[in-house]
């Protein structure tokens, strides 16, 4: 199986991961791209700031990956990236691809994957507004509007 | 001993390390205590973190030796 | 909502769909991308030939774009593209990006839109294989291996 | 009244199109019926197409009327 794990300070590139987990036997690739959007609770989003314990964060990513391959052992290939730093509106700021021979266990181990990453992955998410800051926590699942 | 913060955590105690005494044999459970005596804008964040020895999350039995990287890490928000 | 469907005869871009539904308000992008694989039930497959009845199949793209928003009405933006003519191992023949605010939304619309593809999308694919050549339907929801 | 074939039926009958003779106030599955009788070697196909007309899927008891682009469409196979 393909693997690659990385925090990154500069740009997410979807077309990257995308190549980090193409595989010949491989038909299906699901990927999931995390954007900075630019409201939250109705109040305007000027840039996230993002702080990583990277040596951890990688380390963690590769966890969620071996445990990907556990679960859908038919996966051909697993990127995950994160970004770290200012990331403004519209920006990637996080990327998990996964490839596979067949569509559902693609994007089944895709979905999972950026559920686990939310959960566990040593990263923290400033929100900066235009009239103040705040750190945000992820919620546990299933607790974001659909 | 040292031991490393991140994001809130981080920001809260104005450093991303601080230093706290423990005996010999402390566990990760003994570090928070020690850093809630010392750091008090801790206070908030401690019940709700999490702490990581070299690199993987523990639990707050986990016994510490020496030259052990201990870190504090409050609810994450990555992704 | 931002619509973007494509029957195309050059290579397909993720990155070009995915820029296709942008959206400042979007927190997600989910994207399918199905690609060559080399083989099919233990034939080495050489390439694909796919041929698609143009005008009605980028109308079916839309239909099922007015689907998706209608069962996910936080959808931001949907961009159906699939490939004629021959496509290489490896190499796309069909793509599908959703975004949406939430990640809930964006991969199950994604998830979604490519089961309803393959059944409605009125094209249709050739295996060409060292040694022959079949035509090859898809089988109904639930009839692929994991 | 002209047919458009395609994939396995365009390639079994050796032409994207062709022609057959219904009755005014014919319907999708005269059409096939027609097919069926001057076309043998479509005739494992036509029990499993679907029949489109002006770029719709029809059931089989839709009146065609002239000028209508008709279509059979094999099981599909995109994606």
């Amino acid at each position: 199986m393909k693997s690659f794990y990385e925090i990154s300070e500069g740009p997410l590139s979807l077309e990257a991961a995308a190549s980090r987990v193409a595989d010949p036997s491989a038909g299906a690739l699901a990927a999931f791209c995390g954007t900075t959007r630019n409201s939250f609770d109705g109040k305007d989003v000027d840039h996230l700031e993002y702080e990583a314990y990277r040596p951890m964060a990688e380390r963690v990513m590769a966890e969620i990956g071996m445990e990907i391959a556990t679960r859908w052992p038919s996966v051909t290939g697993i990127a995950i990236a994160h970004r770290t730093g200012r990331v403004d509106v519209g920006e990637p700021s996080v990327i998990v691809a996964v490839s596979a021979p067949h569509r559902e266990a693609a994007l089944a181990a895709c979905g999972w994957g950026i559920d686990r990453l939310k959960e566990i992955l040593p990263v923290w998410k400033k929100e900066v507004f235009t009239d103040g800051e705040v750190w945000r926590e992820n919620q546990p699942r299933g607790g974001e509007p659909p | 001993m040292a031991v490393r913060l991140f994001g809130p955590a981080r920001e809260a105690a104005g450093s991303e390390r601080v230093a706290v005494e423990v005996p010999g044999g402390a566990t990760a459970a003994d570090v928070v205590s020690a850093l809630e005596a010392r750091y008090p804008a801790l206070a908030g964040l401690l019940p709700r973190s999490r702490v990581a020895v070299n690199l993987e999350y523990v639990d707050g039995d986990t016994r510490l030796g020496p030259g052990d990287e201990v870190a504090i890490l409050p609810p994450v928000g990555g992704g």
